[in-house]
């Protein structure tokens, strides 16, 4: 009686509040940690001049794009930019950060999206299955891929399937956007390691709740072998498999690098990575709080699926 | 399975037509390494941009031909006015791709553009860095044009002058790029590609490539793969391991050249004997045809051997690790402090193998007795250690630094690299300024002559830096294409001159 | 008379931990394999380091599987002629320095604020909370650079930035089971006797939590190997002369079509060690939950 | 052969553990007939379970494997059948119950699919599923049938839970219904009700009944014949009457003797003037709700004071409270004269070691991964002054011989000892602090009944030899009946009745309190049923 009553104290909107709140303030401190961080690897004066470029020109250089404030007064200036949603001009592009961090970010999230489906549907099947019969022939083949295929080194896949897949066979486009075929390599690529790993959390988490005392009564019951995996202990399984699906579409969000610079796939991480070698700070500080707002609005996503999947959990 | 089947076989199929659909006629896809972020022509000097701009959109009024020297294109003719002024006559009928006419003012106003304070233009800091440029419009086809101090090259120096419309914006950059060249700026979708199409209104001859796209793939391997795939046509500028297709690999002269730039004011290295002791611990023989490419020269100067004035009659050192320990041993018993670390400073990704390169040069210096630690590190560090102001408390320094001068003349190069106030000069000699500052003054034969000899005083008498190498690139081109990748392909692709087989 | 049976005797602790892995074949291997790794990474770097550096430019990229040259050459040579078998090894050192240095240091700091989050006031909870979500979106590219670019790129500076990076992982563990231990019965008894939060948070909590915390940690020290490749990859990871298998394969990729080896051999490596690890934290996960112990103390006739 | 409803013939069913392979049960055999109850009766470890578990197919295999043995159902063999053939049977022939109703629903599925379900997997549709559902709910005692349908389990009482669990189970008026402990954990009150609710149906159904219990009282309520396991071995075999009275094994007649609340009542005896601990008003909310309401007690030296009440009564509430593991809202406690909820930290670590608590689950209390031996001595650790440390061997074997256990047992790990030498264990424990008050909270109520009995005969010894004083929580009566001076009964967070052990048992003044005494079960049988015909009257 007294467990209900607690649980069930604050509403929903006061969590959104909170959660919310507690948001802001990373990523508020995040805003300002990058700001300044950033500026500690060099002026990016000497990247965007050619290396014969006298004094008077960098020095122009610096007061267009404002580099020769000190430091707080940049960042006053930012923030206050910011609070009327101007994230700044890219150096390089030459247009406004957030304009490049979008365009980049529009391509993140269809990847992420699709190799996330992809990985959570298989991983959920496989796990579910090899879990069922801990030990045994299909578990421990299951078991083994998945390993191997949290072993490997992305990037070196991502070459050999090139050479493979592309060149040899001839089979997909090597790299680039357009087709769908174009996204097969990526999405392959992108899809080993979080289907090995989930498939490890949803086997031990499925081996942890078929041992519960509920399936025992489902199978008192009459029920059979597939309802009670898929529908008795799956659903109870799952809490634990979607904050790790959680962390590894978080980590597809910030940008898959490795694969968006092999494949010339124009996602946000390649944008990112661009920005940060060539110090161009706007489009590094709009991708970092574009990212991580993402993620936020996910987060928030998975803890509105606990409680829509597990009926204990009330905010 | 044999639903299965079909469906690879199937995608198998759709593939191969697809891929031969892109390739399709007289369009062609060039696969770059970077992505542009600036298609503005007056960014046309850096190589990227350059390969999709220059003379496909914007033109220039002189243009440089390797076999050829200095031509004309937008300017039907000069001549030298005296006083640092040449008069140019323009071609007549000429009209931007926007339909409007191609006069003087243009030209003028891309000579302002390029020195506009808003904008910092790479070619007006590149090529008209210390100088004033300025003009007199005489009539629509006809324009004065002054430089201050006075340019004995300065039609040489306006092959860089990327000539737009005089309505372009003098503190933004354009995202459309219009120009009077054979192609039409189409479409930019970034990220992904550019497009570029014939323009029906071309004052030359009409091109046989009708359209282009170009994409973006940072990695060689890929872009190689590209080509050979049948997804694109031409790769410029893939790694030597990656060109192992005899059929379709060009490998050409690509006016890079690779040295260590010795820093003078620091002991040892500000010892003639320690100089000449790195120069002889170098095999540099031993690194061609193995880690770069066959047919990479060594070098004995900054400049590609076609540029006018380079010496051929100088030697590079030979490899002499005795001699190198020798050299040491002496500087040794001066009280030279030749035990100091010296830090041998690499750009990461500054060409391909510049890892191994460096690793080796490393483990030569070693071998000859050096106590040295190797530092790569990206280019924004790099640049630190590269240009000046150097940093107060360093220690030796030897700096990995690859040059690029296609244009044809030394002046590009010597000052920044060896004048007492070039910004990447290790040296300080005043007979060397003086030589550069004569060499610069004069023409014809006499400027050749004066530069062989501040090449051979650099090499010889000063032995300023550790020349290494004049690079090879290598382009991969689609054998259904017609063209052959030169010198200038490392900063321009003229799509005009493609053909087809 | 249930109260007074005979107390089971059990074989000591480490004999039984032994006889589980015995059980397990795979994980039996795996730890075969990471003891030769380790002996590598120990004596490698000692014995080899010279043989590993030596160039030989004109006997570059040489093939592997040629019996008539020395055993350090018997998986083919490198770019810059360097035998790959020796290098392999001495690079075994730097790679396994890299990773545990960056495992240890995420492990002790994050389980350390982890602690505390789970056991102090609502306020420092939550800032260290807050650290954790800024530290998992700060984007650790971004990190490697700034570190790498204001320290030179050596063995401890990686470790600094690997471990950053993975600090949040602990902390978020760590806090969760804190949260759940404080409230076993336990630990209400020792409060009952007036112990410390010191003493409760080391004696009574972090025994506890510990075996979760080394699952993690093996599993993400096969994480972090895979990290610092890639960052080798994108050239801001270890610079040469220093060597790691993931500089090995980031450099070798290049040549992916004309001398395979440079890379699979040191790709081979990283899959192997990281295949190690997964099995042998999988096997820790089951030898270290009392419920599900019996698959590996089951008679082996019944296997 | 067999004309039984199910029969069970020599059943041995194994285990594989770390020590070897463990016989759970071993040449087990009974049966079971339409319209009679039958009790499996045994301790915790005696294999009671297992064979129920074998009957539905609920032995995981491995480890377990089922050695030799038939079970028929009808006639066929049970363990011949395919899966697919044994889960037909379950749930429509063989339906079961659970102890621990809440671990046994899905938490993840409402009340009413969960009841649904079984009707559909066996062939009813959807539609009449859902209405009869309505119905079962409406049979077995739960409120608002249509709302409470469309309930999260966790959403429901201990007993409404076990009410679920009854409707699931008859979903399909199965022939045999096996009930396994399927009121332990529960209260008194709501013990007693299930027990006349699955009477009930088993009257109105005529279904044969599987009863597995630990509890005398519970066969003496509800079976009338008793099967009695020990060890995996049936010992005993008979009418539930019979065996009470004539009991012919050793074991079961040690079972018998242990149950409590047989012996004579003490007389009532004046207290001592001095309190040592002394309650006042005091009260604990958390947010809303009001756990403990104003409760005013106080505890002699060397007395025994015992606090019973139903879960959520409040008692364990008020027992941290005093404790100080939970602050409380209002109210004093003044130990010796000093108020506990006003002493700074260092006071209250110096009264720390006189009063102690022992938990009741001793499993848990006691931390995994420490010895014996440091699990006695970290109060040494934490209260340096008590002993110097190189007495501390001496004095662990010592304690560990005050509570029953050997010397030697001091390097060992708490998983290596049963549950009842666990208890003893946390005894000693807490004894190391050489307290004058112990809070016992439910401190016997996880243990075995003949455990029970010698944890609370150690108790009342140390309290002898010790001069201790003792709080008791307890949540049933006959327990404390042998043990305390004083019993104090608590009702949603407030003291209903206090008084002395004899004012309590024989004439208790509060209806709650009769109530209370009234749902006991006596393991006689002939004493429940008579309280059966006075109740039916």
């Amino acid at each position: 009686m007294s467990l209900t009553l607690f649980a069930e104290s604050p509403s929903i909107r006061t969590f959104l509040g909170k959660r919310a709140i507690a948001s802001a303030i990373s990523l508020v401190g995040l805003v300002i940690l990058v700001f300044f961080l950033s500026r500690l690897t060099g002026d990016p004066t000497a990247l965007y001049l050619p290396v014969d470029a006298s004094q008077e020109s960098r020095e122009q250089f610096r007061e267009i794009h404002g580099l020769n404030d000190p430091l707080p007064v940049q960042f006053a200036r930012y923030m206050g930019d910011l609070l009327r949603l101007d994230f700044g001009m890219s150096i390089r592009r030459a247009e406004p950060a957030l304009d490049s961090v979008l365009r980049g970010f529009k391509w993140t999230l269809q990847l992420a999206l699709i190799t996330m489906s992809l990985v959570t549907v298989m991983a959920i099947v496989v796990g579910s299955l090899a879990a069922f019969r801990v030990g045994g022939v299909f578990d421990r083949i299951a078991t083994f891929c998945s390993l191997i295929a949290a072993s490997a080194p992305d990037f070196w896949i991502a070459i050999v399937a090139i050479v493979v897949f592309s060149v040899n066979l001839g089979w997909v486009p090597t790299s680039g956007t357009g087709t769908v075929w174009h996204w097969i390599l990526p999405v392959s690529v992108l899809f080993i390691r979080p289907f090995g790993l989930i498939l490890q959390v949803v086997r031990g988490s499925m081996i942890t709740a078929l041992s519960s005392a509920y399936v025992k009564t489902a199978r008192a019951k009459g029920v059979l072998d597939r309802p009670i995996i898929f529908v008795h202990a799956l659903r109870n399984a799952l809490l634990p498999v979607i904050t790790v699906i959680g962390d590894q579409a978080a980590g597809l969000l910030n940008g898959a690098v490795i694969v968006e610079t092999i494949f010339g796939f124009p996602g946000v991480g390649k944008v990112m990575i661009d920005a940060i070698l060539q110090r161009d700070f706007a489009v590094v500080l709009a991708a970092v709080m574009v990212t991580a707002f993402a993620i936020f609005l996910m987060n928030l996503l998975i803890d509105i699926l606990y409680a829509v999947l597990d009926p204990r959990i009330r905010y | 399975m044999q639903k299965m089947f079909t469906l690879v076989l199937g995608s198998v199929f759709a593939a191969v037509t697809m891929s031969s659909a892109m390739a399709a006629d007289s369009a062609v896809t060039i696969v770059l390494s970077e992505e542009l972020d600036i298609v503005d022509p007056c960014e046309a000097s850096r190589s990227n941009v350059g390969r999709v701009v220059l003379q496909n959109i914007a033109e220039t009024i002189t243009e440089l031909n390797p076999a050829e020297g200095l031509k004309p294109r937008l300017a039907d003719s000069w001549e030298d006015k005296g006083n640092g002024t040449w008069q140019f006559k323009l071609h007549p009928g000429v009209k931007f791709s926007d339909g409007t006419d191609f006069t003087a003012e243009d030209v003028a106003h891309s000579l302002k553009r390029i020195k506009s304070e808003a904008l910092t233009c790479e070619i007006g800091a590149k090529f008209f860095g210390g100088m004033d440029i300025s003009s007199t419009i005489v009539d629509d086809l006809t324009i004065d044009i002054t430089a201050d101090p006075a340019q004995p090259i300065l039609p040489l120096l306006l092959s860089t002058v990327t000539i737009m419309p005089a309505e372009s914006p003098m503190d933004s950059y354009v995202d459309t790029p219009i120009g009077t060249g054979p192609y039409i700026f189409d479409e930019y979708a970034r990220g992904q590609h550019i497009k570029l199409s014939a323009n029906g209104d071309y004052w030359g001859d009409k091109p046989a490539v009708d359209a282009a796209t170009y994409v973006f793939r940072s990695d060689s391997a890929v872009r190689a793969a590209m080509v050979a795939a049948g997804e694109a046509d031409i790769a410029p500028n893939i790694a030597l391991q990656d060109a192992v297709d005899k059929g379709m690999d060009y490998s050409y002269p690509n006016s890079e050249t690779v040295y260590l730039r010795l820093d003078h004011n620091t002991a040892p290295l500000n010892d003639i004997r320690v100089r000449k002791a790195l120069n002889h611990a170098v095999d540099r023989e031993a690194f061609v045809g193995t880690i770069l490419a066959d047919g990479t020269l060594l070098a004995t100067g900054m400049t590609p051997p076609s540029t006018i004035g380079y010496n051929h009659s100088l030697k590079p050192y030979t490899y002499d690790p005795e001699q190198a320990k020798a050299l040491l041993g002496e500087a040794e018993a001066d009280g030279v402090p030749v035990d100091t670390e010296i830090t041998l400073i690499g750009r990461t990704n500054n060409f391909g193998n510049v890892l191994e390169t460096m690793e080796a040069l490393l483990a030569m210096f070693q071998d000859a007795g050096f106590n040295m630690n190797l530092k790569m590190v990206e280019v924004a560090e790099w640049l630190e250690h590269y240009s000046k102001p150097f940093a107060e408390d360093r220690g030796p320094e030897i700096v990995e630094a690859q040059h690029d001068n296609a244009n044809g003349d030394p002046v590009f190069s010597m000052f920044f690299k060896y004048a007492s106030e070039g910004l990447q000069a290790g040296v300080q000699d005043t007979t060397l300024d003086d030589m550069i500052a004569a060499s610069t003054a004069l023409t014809g034969d006499d400027r050749k002559a004066s530069w062989e000899e501040t090449f051979k005083y650099i090499h010889e008498d000063l032995v300023a830096d550790v020349m290494l190498f004049h690079m090879v690139g290598f382009s991969r081109v689609n054998s259904r294409l017609d063209f052959t990748p030169s010198i200038r392909t490392n900063s321009e692709l003229q799509l005009s001159q493609i053909g087809f087989k | 008379m249930t109260d007074s049976q005979p107390v089971r005797e059990l074989p000591s602790k480490l004999v039984q931990l032994l006889r589980m892995l015995w059980r397990d074949k795979l994980a039996c291997i795996a730890a075969a394999f990471l003891l030769l790794v380790i002996c590598c990474a120990l004596f490698g770097p000692m014995m080899l380091e010279d043989l590993a550096t030596k160039q030989n430019l004109r006997g570059r990229n040489a093939p592997p599987f040629d019996f008539s040259k020395n055993w350090t050459f018997w998986l083919g040579g490198d770019a810059l002629g360097r035998p790959l078998l020796a290098r392999i090894i001495v690079a075994a050192g730097n790679t396994m320095m890299v990773a545990a240095g960056a495992v240890f240091c995420s492990l002790l700091i994050g389980t350390t604020l982890g602690m505390i989050a789970g056991y102090t006031s609502k306020l420092t909870s939550q800032i260290i909370l807050r650290l954790a979500d800024v530290i998992m979106s700060f984007p650790s590219l971004l990190l490697a650079v700034i570190v790498l670019y204001m320290l030179p790129a050596s063995v401890g500076n990686l470790v600094i930035v690997l471990a950053i990076t993975r600090i949040p992982v602990y902390l978020r563990t760590a806090r969760a089971e804190v949260l759940e231990i404080r409230e076993r019965m336990f630990v209400q008894a020792a409060r009952v006797m007036g112990a410390s939060t010191p003493r409760i948070i080391f004696r009574h909590i972090l025994p506890l939590v510990f075996p979760t915390l080394i699952t993690i940690a093996t599993l993400d020290f096969a994480f972090v190997m895979l990290a610092e490749s890639s960052l080798s990859f994108l050239g801001i990871g270890i610079q040469p002369p220093e060597i790691t298998w993931g500089l090995m394969v980031a450099q070798g990729r290049s040549y992916l079509t004309s001398a395979w080896w440079l890379s699979f051999w040191p790709g081979l490596a990283i899959i192997f060690t990281t295949l190690s690890l997964n099995l042998l934290s999988n096997w820790m996960r089951v030898a270290l939950d009392p419920q599900q112990r019996w698959r590996l103390e089951m008679s082996t006739q019944n296997d | 052969m067999t004309d039984h409803l199910l029969d069970v013939q020599s059943l041995s069913v194994e285990f594989h553990t770390a020590g070897g392979t463990v016989k759970a049960v071993q040449d087990v055999s009974w049966y079971l007939d339409r319209g009679e109850v039958l009790a499996i009766l045994g301790e915790s470890g005696s294999g009671k379970s297992v064979s129920a578990a074998a009957v539905m197919d609920l032995i995981d295999m491995p480890p377990g494997r089922i050695s030799s043995g038939r079970i028929l159902f009808e006639g066929r063999d049970l363990l011949q059948l395919s899966q697919a053939g044994r889960r037909a049977v379950n749930g429509r022939k063989i339906a079961m119950i659970f102890q621990d109703p809440l671990s046994h629903l899905n938490p993840v599925y409402t009340a009413g699919w969960q009841i649904e379900e079984t009707l559909v997997i066996h062939g009813t549709r959807r539609r009449e599923a859902r209405a009869q559902t309505l119905d079962l709910l409406q049979r077995v005692g739960i409120p608002d049938p249509a709302a409470s349908a469309a309930k999260y389990p966790h959403q429901f009482s201990g007993g409404q839970r076990q009410r679920l669990m009854i409707a699931m189970a008859l979903a399909l008026r199965p022939d045999i219904l096996i009930a396994d402990e399927p009121t332990t954990a529960l209260d008194v009150t709501v013990q007693a009700q299930i027990l006349s609710l699955l009477q009930d149906l088993q009257r109105e159904t005529g279904m044969g009944m599987l009863l597995i219990t630990h509890d005398l009282g519970v066969v003496a309520e509800i079976a009338a014949r008793v099967v009695v396991m020990n060890s995996g071995r049936i010992v005993e075999h008979g009418s539930a009457l019979d065996i009470y009275r004539n009991p012919s094994h050793p074991y079961t007649r040690d079972l018998i003797a242990a149950a409590p609340g047989k012996g004579d009542l003490p007389s009532n005896t004046d207290r001592r003037a001095d309190a040592l601990l002394d309650v006042q008003g005091l009260s604990k909310s958390f947010g809303q709700f009001e756990a403990v309401r104003n409760v005013t007690f106080d505890v002699m030296a060397g007395e025994c004071v015992a606090i019973v009440g139903e879960s959520g009564s409040g008692k364990s509430t008020l027992a941290k409270a005093i404790l100080r593991l939970d602050e409380p809202s209002a109210g004093k406690a003044f130990y010796k004269g000093r108020d506990l909820f006003s002493l700074s930290d260092k006071e209250l670590f110096n009264i720390r070691r006189q009063i102690q608590m022992v938990f009741q689950d001793p499993t848990q209390s006691l931390n995994p991964r420490m010895s014996i031996y440091e699990l006695i001595s970290e109060a040494w650790v934490i209260h340096k002054e008590i002993l110097p440390r190189a007495q501390w061997h001496e004095r662990v074997q010592q304690l560990l011989e005050q509570v029953g256990l050997s010397a030697d047992h001091a390097q060992r790990y708490p998983h290596q000892f049963s549950g009842g030498q666990r208890q003893r264990i946390a005894i000693a424990r807490a004894l190391a602090l050489e307290p004058e008050l112990i809070v016992c909270d439910e401190a016997v109520s996880a243990l075995d009944v003949q455990v029970q009995a010698q944890v609370i005969a150690l108790l009342s010894d140390l309290r002898k030899k010790l001069d201790l004083a003792y709080i008791f929580i307890a949540h049933d009566l006959p327990v404390v009946r042998d043990f305390a001076d004083r019993v104090i009964v608590m009702q949603g967070g407030s003291i209903v009745e206090q008084g002395s052990v004899r004012d309590i048992f024989e004439n208790p003044q509060q209806s709650y309190t009769q109530n209370l005494l009234a749902a006991s079960l006596d393991p006689d049988p002939e004493i429940q049923a008579a309280r059966r015909a006075a109740r039916s009257l």
